[in-house]
Order: structure tokens, then sequence, then C-alpha cells
């Protein structure tokens, strides 16, 4: 049996990379991408601190964060979508009318 | 406790406000007449009180769960400043009345004004205190605002920055002055109860420094003071109220000294010193100023050294005069801008260097020059009684200080002289516009206040009476000295 | 030999025995098809190589293998590699939680590679996970028809997947479980799901073509309209894998639909009288039961013509789904209200609705069949094509 | 099972590109466009797609993930009659709400 | 295992009145006009404010103590109400001009505020999260509902600095729930007292995370850079919306999760209290350099942001009381200013400080009304807002945060003149011709204006009426219920 550090340690290791992506990726999609490996971090730990404590309410807990994540998704996508229609381009730098 | 003397002072200070509110809705055409009759009905009320020897504190819970009270109380000091302030704010409205063109707002801002300036002096509790302080602050800002003229988005940032500065250091250590003493509410009496004591009380007391010395003002805080008295509305209705703002020696006497009482005997000294150097100072500023209103300013701010010493020095004699001049000199520096006013009207100017408007307009000259010289305190007037028993009681403190100060008698001779002598004396320069002699209500706006200053200059037991005893109270806290 | 590494040694082995016998499966699957298809259309279909052209899929499997490669230069090569492995790699995978025969049957062994709690789950999962090769193949085809066709076949998937999904969750709510042993052994002692459940079944049939991409429903290969949809630049093996991953995911298909309304790998229960325990032989009733779907699956595919597009789409949306929950509440409310009464009158409903749909049929049809408003511009046109 | 599935699958295409035969030419390698030269589209090359199909999968993440919640309720309906019950027809509702929604925005109409 | 939780929806009144309005607008939409859609919303946030009422004293819980209609969940219920209502009733007029007018816009305005109100009223952090997200992300949707370049950029600003928030909130949260194993408010609370050391690790771990979270949220420094962009971009409706409503909730979140149930985990008060003065330092300045009046306002709003934490800083009781107080005080204050500046405007930009010279002479109404506001905004007696002020001071003071309290009083002065600069200009009379849109004056939004310039003068001058309500101090004992 897989101890509970150590998925806390994996859990770390994606939330840090997702911070990672976040702070450095410059389009939109990848920062976004990195905000889904955060989340997904999140849950990792949640379901290895619900093992570790034998209750089942960080499993519901994960399941409600599924969901919010496949909202944020879905508003996302449209956000990001709606910009990309209209100009070619995702990048954050790029987004220049809100300077002052 | 409900009879009508108790709610004198409340109506005292919040007859103005209606007044103000009032004015809003009355058509143009008799708006004067109502702010004048308010502005008098206010006065009333105050003779009434003083009649009445005072009026006892008006206590009533205005926000139980913060202890904060509404207490008021106008006797002693606090109620002859309370009239001078309606004297002077009826007066102001008198010339305001006929000088500015469409007066409306500007009378109600000086009956708002008042409201919050007889609130200060009513005020016998700390966050109310602090609240008027505030309030007096808003309508103030708004006469710059609306009559001021071209730089005086620099001179209200100044102002008003110099002013929260103060004012919010103050309330930090309001905070301060409950919490670490443990009173259960702001009121004058229940804080007297619980003084905080050691190191803390000087840290407070300091904060509270702040805010007073830049209503006082004291030197380094005083920046805003000339500026705003240039920047404001030639007629100088805006700067008579703006003298009466100069509320800081009162607060340092009510609130300051009886609250920290260790710390101001501890900071004693350098206090003296610096309302020393102040006086000094101003007046050798005021001497090469050309500008008579900025030369009045910093005459007050001289005037207020004075006051300043006298408080500071904690001595009986010396802050009864610093309670008098302080008193005193909103008459007659007020009066003085109403009379620079007049003359700017007539000459379109306020520089110090017009000659010869004596010949033309002798009248306004010769009240002009009984004004100054009260200014200067020459004996006989209410100034004089003022700054001798500062400069008595002072010396009795550290005779150096007073020393010093008391040249500033001698410096305020000079500039004030100097400045009356080139505008009103000396040649009329060739083809000057023919000035105007005084009018109608000219007349009363600088008689009236002159008048009492003679009055009182010759028989000040009155005035004395009033005060004494609670200069007493106040300083009997400290065993005396 | 620790047992543990017996274990995963019996558990590789029977991996292997599965994945072959999917494959001959599958290699058989294709030339029975076209013999099937050749019947039904009145032409022999192939026959030359070998008797009846029974080695005509070896012959398909050597030349894929030997047949040239080609990766077209604006390709994505890693993914285009990839995409074919994923589809069969999980087509594969999903077919090896289905239980086979009772436990210790297979040589004292399990007839079952996996066994889940999550059944039903775990197989949905992986067989949604072939949408990813199917589209990451047109992605990564770098060309223009492979593109559209991975998006279209993977829109049409996903959107049936949801039918798919909800379509079973009557059974759930009737059988409370989700592995397939719980199932199974649910209707041994209560009859085939097919009797309280048809009108999720029929649900759960159209869906599972649609998931496999097969007509009526093959849009992904509408020749006449994008080639051959992600397949266009696909050439020997990788076209085969694709091919191989969709006869898979068929076969798999009627596995899920024999085991879970068609009582699995347990026979009829009342043969026993005949023959007793006849219903417990292993292998022979599941394997009977999925070549039955497969045949269907033939039949269907050369009866039925194909729907255009829109229709495809407008099917899933504004009939399979909503069926399938209307199903779900069926279900839910006839438990919830049912009292002590037994299934069988569910069973009536359920079979009542199925009548209504076909009788009601050409007022069905409207949801689906034409687009109930004329595009007024910007409407985005169906599926690019 | 995973690895063997994928192994055939990785073991094939090794086979075929061992043995198969390279003799790859300009226009072999071309995408195919009915014989045309190919134009811009596929990877990177930012290819639009209709937005429709970002409306279907944001639909089907939604719905997905309300047959996820279902699930779980589905199994255990019966031992938490009837609030399960009354729990399922709520859900269904704002189901429906968002269901309706949509119909009526037309998303649903792929014309 | 498989109990039946206990589902009474009384207490949920308020919010499932919300969310009628908002289902309805989502559904009506296609039938009705937007006016009468925002017309029904109204009626449904006036339902709920008095179902509010009805609830007050009852105490009642559901969901085993996840949803907790008690006296903080009402208090703060209402004040998110209050903000709903001014918005509504400036969209009335304004949503024309912002091409925001559609039943969409409502829609997304009514779940936004569903999910506030969940916020308030949860007792679990799992429905703090999900009215959290629910909150956020339909205020995203209405950030972008423009579809202008500048909405459509502060959109996707605001969503991926909200989102990545959302997720440290969560890791946190996972956190938190490792360290006490519940995610029940009271249980944390009483597990938070007994712990052995490395799970006190793990607790401040999670509830700094959850502090950077929420710091996204309600814009502390220095998770504040979306803020006056997207203030700034979005319709100013909308702004006005998120600038008040929202933060609200999200501090009502923060009054929760902190004060209530990790109220005695170590390690997150001096924490705190770095980011309060930071926000307090850089929205203050920062405020003084802009010359857009909006998005001087929005950089009001981070400033704000700094003075409501203060409360946080406070013991429960004084800081619940404060926050409690000012949030009412700073909802009014602010909603009146952007309804003005919504009315006035001639583009979504807002306009510019200079440009509001002279308009006392032009609209006097407004100009007084913002005056007022302003000067609230400023902490000027006897407006309302000094004593909120006064109150957030005084929590910090008595906490042993006196250096917060300096600070803050001398950051104040900055911000006293950057809202004198636009106070005093109205005031001074000049010549030029008016540069607002002069049909601005309307009814509705003259009503939202009305109600926040009264509420801030009478709270000023009576605070008592409102402060009466929250300054009962077990209201603010029981955050996390027992």
């Amino acid at each position: 049996m897989v101890p509970t550090t150590s998925y806390l340690a994996l859990s770390g290791i994606l939330f840090a990379l997702g911070m990672i992506g976040v702070l450095t990726r410059r389009t939109a999609i990848m920062v976004f991408l990195s905000v889904e490996l955060m989340l997904n971090a999140a849950n990792l730990a949640l379901v290895a601190f619900a093992r570790s404590w034998g209750d089942p309410t960080g499993q519901t807990a994960v399941f409600i964060v599924m969901t919010l994540a496949a909202a944020e998704v879905a508003i996302g996508l449209a956000i990001i979508v709606a910009i990309f229609r209209k100009r070619e381009t995702t990048n954050v730098d790029d987004l220049a009318a809100l300077k002052g | 406790m409900n009879s009508f003397t108790d709610w004198l002072p409340t109506l005292m200070i919040f007859l103005p406000l209606l007044g103000s509110l009032l004015l809003l809705v009355t058509p143009k055409t008799f708006r004067d007449e109502v702010a004048g009759f308010i502005a008098a009905l206010t006065l009333g009320a105050g003779l009434a009180i003083w009649r009445g020897g005072g009026s006892e504190l008006f206590r009533w819970d205005w926000i139980p769960p913060l202890g904060i009270t509404y207490s008021v109380q106008l006797g002693g000091v606090s109620l002859a400043l309370a009239l001078v302030t309606a004297l002077m704010s009826f007066i102001a409205i008198l010339y305001a009345a006929r000088r500015i063109p469409n007066p409306g707002p500007m009378l109600s801002l000086i009956l708002a004004m008042e409201t919050g300036l007889i609130g200060i002096f009513a005020a016998q509790d700390l966050m109310l205190f602090y609240v008027f302080f505030e309030d007096a602050l808003i309508p103030a800002l708004l006469m710059l605002a609306m009559y001021g003229k071209n730089g005086r988005m620099a001179a209200l940032v100044k102002f008003a920055a110099y002013t929260l500065f103060g004012s919010l250091l103050m309330l930090v250590s309001i905070i301060g002055v409950r919490y670490l003493g443990g009173s259960p509410s702001f009121a004058m009496t229940d804080l007297k109860q619980h003084l905080v004591t050691g190191s803390a009380q000087t840290w407070l007391y300091l904060g509270f420094l702040t805010a007073m010395a830049v209503k006082l003002p004291l030197w380094p805080l005083h920046a805003w003071l000339p500026d705003f008295h240039e920047q404001n509305h030639d007629s100088g209705v805006p700067d008579v109220m703006g003298t009466l703002y100069k509320v800081g020696g009162y607060g340092i006497f009510t609130f300051a000294v009886p609250l920290f009482p260790d710390a101001s005997l501890e900071l004693r000294p350098i206090l003296m010193g610096l309302a020393a150097f102040t006086a000094l100072y101003a007046a050798w500023i005021a001497f090469r100023q050309t500008n008579w209103k900025r030369l009045l300013a910093y005459a007050g701010l001289s005037h207020m050294g004075f006051v300043a010493l006298g408080v500071f020095s904690l001595n009986e004699t010396a802050v009864i005069g610093a309670m008098y001049l302080l008193a005193f000199q909103n008459l007659y520096t007020g009066a003085l801008f109403l009379s620079v006013g007049m003359l700017q009207e007539r000459i379109g100017s306020l520089e110090t260097r017009v000659g010869g408007v004596m010949t033309q307009a002798g009248a306004l000259g010769g009240l002009t020059m009984a004004l100054w010289f009260a200014s200067i305190a020459v004996p006989g007037l209410a100034g004089f009684i003022g700054e001798f028993s500062i400069l008595l009681g002072a010396y009795q403190v550290s005779p150096w200080l007073t020393f010093i100060a008391g040249i500033t008698t001698i410096a305020a001779a000079a500039y004030a002289l100097t400045a009356f002598q080139h505008t009103f004396w000396q040649a009329r320069p060739a083809g000057a516009v023919t000035v105007r002699d005084l009018v109608h209500t000219e007349w009363l706006i600088l008689a009236i206040p002159l008048g009492l200053l003679v009055l009182f200059g010759v028989y000040s037991t009155p005035a004395l009476n009033l005060m004494q005893p609670a200069v007493r109270a106040v300083l009997s806290a400290l065993g005396g000295n | 030999m620790p047992d543990w590494l017996a274990t995963l040694l019996i558990s590789l082995l029977k991996a292997v025995l599965v994945v072959l016998g999917l494959l001959t499966t599958f290699a058989y699957m294709t030339l029975i098809e076209r013999r099937l298809l050749g019947r039904m259309q009145l032409r022999p279909g192939p026959n030359r190589v070998g008797p009846m052209g029974l080695l005509q899929p070896a012959a398909d499997a050597i030349k894929s293998i030997f047949k040239e490669d080609l990766t077209v230069t604006l390709a994505d090569k890693l993914v285009y590699t990839l995409a074919p492995i994923v589809a069969i790699g999980m087509a594969l995978t999903a077919f090896g939680g289905l239980p086979a025969g009772p436990a210790g049957s297979l040589f004292g062994e399990n007839p079952w590679v996996y066994n889940l709690d999550t059944g039903i789950l775990a197989l949905l999962a992986l067989t949604s996970m072939g949408v990813y090769g199917i589209f990451l193949g047109g992605w990564a085809s770098g060309s223009k028809y492979p593109i559209l066709g991975g998006l279209r076949s993977s829109a049409q998937m996903i959107s049936y997947e949801l039918g798919m999904g909800l379509s079973l969750l009557g059974l759930l709510m009737i059988v409370g479980t989700t592995s397939f042993h719980g199932i199974v052994g649910w209707q041994a002692q209560n009859g085939p799901m097919i009797l309280f459940q048809s009108l999720g079944f029929v649900l759960f049939l159209i869906s599972s073509f649609a998931e496999t991409n097969r007509t009526p429903f093959d849009l992904p290969e509408a020749e006449q309209e994008i080639v051959a949809g992600y397949l266009t630049e696909y050439s020997a093996i990788k076209w085969a894998l694709f091919q191989m991953a969709e006869y898979v995911n068929m076969i798999t298909a009627s596995a899920v639909m024999a085991t879970l309304f068609f009582g699995g790998w347990k026979g009829p229960q009342f043969l026993n009288a005949l023959i007793p325990g006849i219903s417990d032989w292993p292998l022979i009733w599941l394997i009977v039961k999925i070549a039955f779907f497969l045949f269907l699956f033939i039949w269907v595919r050369a009866t039925l013509p194909r729907l255009r597009y829109d229709q495809l789409m407008r099917f899933g949306w504004k009939l399979v789904l909503p069926l399938a929950l209307a199903n779900t509440m069926l279900t839910a409310a006839f438990l919830a209200f049912r009292g002590s009464g037994g299934l069988w009158f569910l069973g009536v409903l359920s079979f009542a609705g199925v009548l209504a749909l076909l009788v009601l049929s050409d007022r069905v049809r409207v949801l689906w069949n034409q687009p109930s408003v004329r595009p007024e511009g910007d409407i985005v046109r169906a599926g690019g094509d | 099972m995973l690895l063997v599935a994928l192994g055939i699958g990785i073991i094939a295409v090794l086979a075929s590109a061992l043995l198969g035969p390279k003799k790859a030419s300009r226009t072999k390698l071309m995408a195919y466009e009915s014989g045309n030269d190919p134009e811009r589209g596929g990877v990177g090359t930012g290819q639009r797609f209709p937005v429709h199909f970002y409306l279907v999968a944001m639909l089907f993440i939604i719905f997905d993930i309300e047959t996820a919640f279902f699930y779980p309720l589905a199994v255990a309906y019966q031992k938490l009659i009837p609030f399960a019950f009354f729990e399922a027809v709520t859900f269904v509702l704002l189901l429906l709400v968002g269901y309706v929604y949509i119909l009526k925005k037309k998303v649903l109409e792929w014309a | 295992m498989l109990q039946v939780p206990e589902a009474s929806l009384t207490p949920l009144l308020p919010i499932l009145l919300v969310l009628a309005g908002a289902i309805s607008s989502t559904l009506l939409g296609f039938w009705l006009s937007r006016r009468t859609l925002t017309f029904i919303n109204i009626g449904a946030v006036v339902a709920s404010a008095l179902s509010v009422g009805w609830l007050w004293n009852r105490d009642l819980s559901s969901f085993g103590g996840g949803l907790r209609a008690d006296h903080a969940a009402l208090l703060l219920g209402f004040v998110i109400l209050a903000g709903t209502l001014m918005t509504l009733l400036v969209t009335l007029d304004t949503a024309w001009r912002a091409r925001v007018a559609f039943p969409e816009f409502d829609a997304m305005l009514m779940y936004a505020v569903t999910g506030c109100l969940l916020i308030a009223f949860s007792g679990d952090l799992i429905v703090m999260l999900i009215g959290l997200e629910i909150m956020s992300l339909s205020s995203y949707v209405l950030a972008t509902l423009q579809g202008s370049r500048r909405a459509e950029e502060s959109g996707l600003k605001y969503f991926l600095l909200g989102a990545a928030g959302s997720a440290v909130l969560i890791y946190g949260l996972a956190f938190v729930y490792g360290a006490t194993g519940s995610l029940n408010y009271a249980v944390i609370a009483e597990k938070t007292s007994t712990l052995n050391p490395e799970n006190t690790g793990i607790l401040v771990g999670g509830a700094l995370l959850m502090l950077c979270g929420f710091g996204f949220k309600v814009a502390l420094a220095p998770f504040h850079q979306w803020t006056p962009d997207v203030y700034g971009g979005a319709p100013t409706s909308v702004s006005l919306f998120l600038s008040t409503v929202v933060k609200v909730a999200a501090f009502a979140g923060m009054l929760r999760v902190f004060s209530g149930a990790l109220d005695n985990a170590p390690g997150w008060h001096s924490v705190l209290a770095v980011l309060i003065a930071a926000t307090l330092i850089v929205g203050n300045l920062a405020a003084l350099r802009q010359t857009n009046f909006k998005r001087m306002l929005a950089y009001s709003a981070v400033a704000h942001t700094g003075f409501l934490g203060m409360a946080l800083l406070g013991t429960p009781a004084a800081g619940g009381a404060a926050l409690g107080y000012y949030l009412l005080v700073y909802t009014l204050m602010t909603a009146a200013a952007l309804a003005i500046v919504a009315a006035l405007q001639r583009s979504e930009e807002g306009f510019s400080v200079t440009d509001m010279r002279g308009l006392y002479y032009r609209h006097p109404g407004y100009a007084v009304a913002l005056a007022v506001c302003l000067a609230s905004l400023a902490g000027l007696p006897p407006f309302a807002g000094f004593f909120g002020k006064y109150l957030v001071f005084q929590a910090a003071f008595q906490n042993g945060y006196a250096w917060v309290s300096v600070l803050a009083a001398l950051t104040s002065v900055a911000a006293l003149v950057y809202y004198l600069r636009p106070g005093m200009l109205m005031f001074m009379p000049d010549r030029t011709p008016a540069r607002e849109y002069g049909l601005g004056q309307r009814a509705p939004t003259t009503l939202a204006v009305a109600l926040g310039v009264a509420g801030v003068t009478v709270l000023g001058l009576l605070p008592n009426l409102w402060y009466a309500f929250v300054a009962h101090p077990d209201i603010w004992a029981m955050l996390a219920g027992r």
C-alpha cells in the first residue's frame, strides 16, 4: 500500500508544474491547461487524504472539483474561442487594449 | 435634564446646518435675509447660554455598542469661542451677502461650517470632536473649490492632505486612548477616569498633537495656510471661516492636556520651543510679503505661535491669555481679512504696494489701522491682554523662549506698519482709480469687531471670568505648577 | 515462484489469449461480413483466396504489413503514429473486463482478465478513449479531409456517448451495481434485463451503432462527402489498425449488450430443466450472443442507408438523449412508487414505450429528419462540409 | 491487458515500418486534396474549425458530467428511496432548463 | 453509511428565490422582453430580501450543517441582495447603451448572486466552493458578455487569473481537509485547536494557500493585477456588480473560512497582515496616478479591499461586526458612485477625472450625490464610510495590529487626495461644453443612487440602525457553527 506522503509529493509536483505553467506560459490555452493540471493535483491530494482518513467526504469533494473543472473548461473555451475568432492570437501579452 | 437650557447648545450647533439646508430651497430674492437671520439667531442662542452662565453637560448615547456618545457642553472657554464664531459668521454673512455676486452656495457653506466649528467647541466626546472636526473641513474645501482662484486645486490638495494626515493619526490615537486606557466610552468624563500611562501616553499624545499642530498651525506643518488664504475668494469671507477653523490651540487645551498630562509636561520644552520659533519665523516671513492675504496668513500664524506658546507652557496665566488671544484674534484677523476684501474690491488687487488709499477712503483706512493696532497688541485693545498674559505666564516657565517670542511683537509692529504705510499712506500713483469710502453695511462689518476689541481691551473681566474657572479646572488635573 | 508473479503471468497469458482471439475474430469478421454482404446483394463476394476465400484475411494482413507506410509531409509524425495505436489499444483493452464464464471455469482460472467493481464505468471510459485515436489521427494527418472527418466522427461519438451512458442508468437503478458479475448474477435470478429495459436496450443499441461508426451512422467514412474521413491519409498497417479497432469495438459492443441485457455468459435458465447446468457452460453462450449481435451489425449495414450528418446529430441530441433521460426517470419513478409490485410492469411500460416510438415514428421523425429552422446566415454550417 | 493491447499495436506498426518498402516521393507525401496541391490546413497552420464543434464539445462536457453524477445515484438508488427520487427529479429538471435553453438557442440545429 | 441527509429547503429560501429569478430569465427570455425580466428579477431579489428578514432569529440549518441560515449568513446575504438590487436598477437604464441588454445578462447576474448567497450561507467548505465557483464562472461571463474588444480581454484576464486563484484555493482546501479530516467548518474549528505537529504544518500550508486563493478573488495585492483591467474593461454596470456584490461574497467566504473555521489556526494572521499592508500601499498609490475616473474607482476598490481585510485581522467578534457594517456601507457608496458613472459616461471607458469639472452646474443632483459617495469613500464623517474605517481600524488595533492601523491611516491620506480631486473639480465652475452623456439622468438609476446616498448618510448619522444588528458578538463567535 503506497504511503500517503508519496501521493502528496506527486500532487505537489503536479501543482508546482501547473503553477509554473500559469506563470510562464503566454498563450491562454496553455495557461488554462496548467490551471487544469493544478486542479487535478488538488484532486489527487484530496483522494490521498480521503484514503488516509478513511472517509468518503474527500472523494465527494473530488467529484465536485471535477465538475467545477468541467464548467471552467466550458466557459474558458467559450471565452478563448470568442477572442480567437476575433483576432488570430490568444497570446496574453497581445491583449493590450487595457493598459494604464 | 430636559429643561430648555440643556438643549440650547444642541440648538446652537445644528441651527446653522438647518439654515444652510433651508437656503437650498429658499428663493434667491430673500436668501441673504434668511441666512443673516439664522446666523443672528445662532448668536442669540449663544448669548442666551452666556446669560445662563454656561450650560450643563448634555449627554446622549449616540452609538452605544461603540461607546460613542453625543455629549456637548458650552461653558467657559468653549462658550467664548463659540460666541466669537457665531459673531464672525454673522459678520461674514453680512459681507458675503453684499459683496459676492451669487452668494447662495457661499452662504449655506458658511452656515454649514459654523455648525462644524461650534460643534468642535461644544464637543465633550472625542469621537464627536473628531466628527465635527472633519465636518468643518468639507465646507471649507467647497468654499475654496467653488469660489477660489486658479491655483486652488494645489491649495485644496495641500490643505486637505495636511488636515487629514493629522486627523487620521489623531483618530488612531483616539482609538488608542480608549482601548489602552480601557474606558467604557469616548466621553471626556469617562476618559479622564481611565488615563493611559507610560510611554504609550507619549505616543498617543504625539498622534493627537500632529492633528492639532496642523490646525494650529505650528511650524513644520503650516505650509497649507498661506496658499489656502491666497487662493480663496478675494472678499476674504472664506478666510474668516478659515481663521475660525484654527482650533488647534483649543483642542490641545481641552483634550490633549487633560488626557496626556505626563506627556504634555514631558514634551513642554520642545513644544514651547516650536511655538516660539513659529511665532518669530512667521512674523519674519510676514515681513517680506507683498500680498495682503499672505501677509495676514503669516500674521495669523505668528499669533498662533503665541497661542501655542501659552497653551504648551501649562501655566495658568499663560493659558488664559492664550485662550483670550485665540478668541479675539479671530475678531481682528477676520475683520482684517474683510477689510482687505473691501480694499481689493476698490483697487482690484491685493498688493501691499499701492499707495495713498487713505487720502480717498479715510474711514476704511482708519478702521483698518485700528484693527492692525489690535493685531499688534497695542495696549487698550484685546490683543494686548492676550499676548501680555501669555508672555507673563510663559516667562515663569522658560524665560528664554519667552524672550524670543517677545521679539515677535516688535517684528509684528514692523510688518504691519510697513505694509499699512505702503498701502494707505505714501503718494497716490498717478492715474490710479479713485477709491470709494466705506458704505452702509461695511461700516458695521468693520466697526462691530473693533468695538468689541476695544471693549474687551479695556474691560476684560467678563471674558476672564468666563475663562478662568475652565482653565483652572483643566490645569488642576496636572497638579498645577 | 511467488504467486503475485504467478497471477501476473497468468493474467498476461489471458490477455494475450483474448487479444489473439479478438484479432482472429476481427480477421474473419471482415471476411464473413464481405461474404454476407455479397449474399444479401446477390453477388459472390471474396472467394478466390483459399477455399471460399478462407485465407483472405491472412492475405489482407500480410499485404497491409508489407505495404508502404506513407506519412504525409505536413503530418505531425509522433501523433500520427500514436493515433492508431491508441485506438486499437483502447478497443482491445475494453474487452478484457467482460466475464466469459463462471469463476474458475477457464482451466481453473477466471475467464476474465480484470474484474472491477465499476466494470461499466471502466468500459465506457475505455471506449470513449477511442475518440482520441480517431480525432488525433485526423488532426495529425495534416490535411483537410482527415481533420473534418476526425472532427465529425468525434462530435458524433461524444454525442452518442451521452445517450449510451444515460440509457444504462435505468438498468443500474434496478440492479444497483456496476460490476458485470453483479449484473449477470442478477439476470440469472430475475431473467434477462431486456425484459425490463427494452427501451433502454434500443437506445443503447442505437448508440453503440453510432459509437462504432457503423451504418447507418458511418459518417466518418462518408466517401462522397469527405473521402475516407480521418482515414484518408492513412495507409498500410496503420489503416489496418484503425479498421481493427472499429471491428473490435463492434465485438466489444456486442459482448456488452449480451452481458447487460441478455444474461451475459449464462444461458437461459429454463434450459437447466433439460440439461442441468447447461446455462453455466463457459464461453459458449457469450460467443453465441456475440455472434448474433455481430450478424445484426452486418445485417443493418446491408439494410439501412446512411443518415445525413445534420440528421445524425439531431437524432442523437433531440431523440436519443431525451429518451434516455425519460427512460431513466421512468425507471426511477417506478422503483420509487412500485410499492411491493414486481418488475414486470416496468417491462411492460418500457416495451410500450418502444412500441409507441415505432407507431409514432412519423411524428418522431420530424424531430430529426429536417432542420426545424432554415439556417439564417450565421448559424454555423454542419461539420464544415 | 492494456500493456498487451498497446503492445500489439506497437509491434504491428514496427513490423510494417521494418518490412514495408520506403519509396517516398513528393507527390506521394502530399496531403490528399483530390489531386490539387494542398493549401493551408492541418496541424499548426491554424485551420479554423466551425464553432459548432466547440459547442458540441462543451455540451458534451456538461452532459457527461451530469451522467457522471447520475451513476452513483443510480447505484445507490434503491437504498435511498424516496429521497433519491426527488433528488433525481430536481436534478433532471435543472438539467432540462439547460436543455430547453440550448434547444431554443438552436444549438441543436445542424442546418 | 448510506443515511438520507436531512434536506430541509427552508433555510435556502433566499437562495431559491434568486435561483428562481435566474432560471426564469434563462427560459422566459425567449418570450419576454429583457426589461420585463429585469423587473421579475428585481421582484425576486426583493422577495429574497424579505425572506431573509423572515428567517432572522430562526437560526435554521440544513444538509447536516452544510448550509446554515444563521445571523451572519442573513446579514451578509442582505448586503449582497442590496448590491444586486442597485445593480439591477442601474442595468435597467444602461444595459442598452452597454450593448448587454439580452436575457442571458440577467440570467448570469442572478446565477452569480445565487453563488454569492451560497457562499454567505455555507457551513461547509464544499458548499462554499460551489458557491464561489458559480459566482466566479458567471462573473467571467458577465465580464465578457459585451463582446467588445475591451470586454473580451478583461474577461479573459479575469478568467485566467480567477481560475488560477480557484485552483490554488482548492489545493489549499485539500490540505485543510487533509489536516483535519473534515470539510465542515465546525469540525475543522474544533480540530484545529488540538492537532499534532505535522498536521499543524499541513493546516498552515492549506490556510496560506486558501488565503492566496481568496486573495485572487478579493484582489489582495499582489494578486490584484486583474482588478483594474477587469473593472475598467467590463461594462460599468458589470464593474459595479463585480466590485460590490462579488467582492462582498468573497469576503463573506473569507469571514466564514478564516474567522470561522480557521480562527485558531496559526500563521495566517501575520501573512494576511502583510498582504493587507501591501494592498493598502499599492492600491492607494496606484489610484493616485489614475486619470480615468472609472479606473480610479477600480483601484480604490483594491484599496478598500485592504481596509475591509483589516477587519479579518480583528477578533471574530470585533472583526465580524466591523466587516458586517463596512461591507454594507462599501456596497452602498461604491454602487452609487459607479451608478452615476454608468449613467453619465459617453463610452464604456467611463470619463476622465478632468471631464468632471463643473459637473455640479450641469447635473447638480448627481454631482452632490457623487460628492457624498466620494467623501464617504474617503472616510470623512458624518458619512458612513468614516465609521466603517473607524471600525476596521479599531478591530485591527485591538487585536494587536496597531501598525496596520497606522499604515492604513497614512495611506488613507493618499486616498483622500485622489477622492478629493474629482470631488472638488465637480464644483469648480467651467465654461467648456459638457463632456458627459446628457440624458443620463433616468429614474431607476436615480433611485439606485438615492438609495446609496441616503443609506450612506443615514448610516453615518445613526450607525446603530445597521450596526445594532451586526454588533452582536455571539453572531460572529458562531461563524463556524457549533
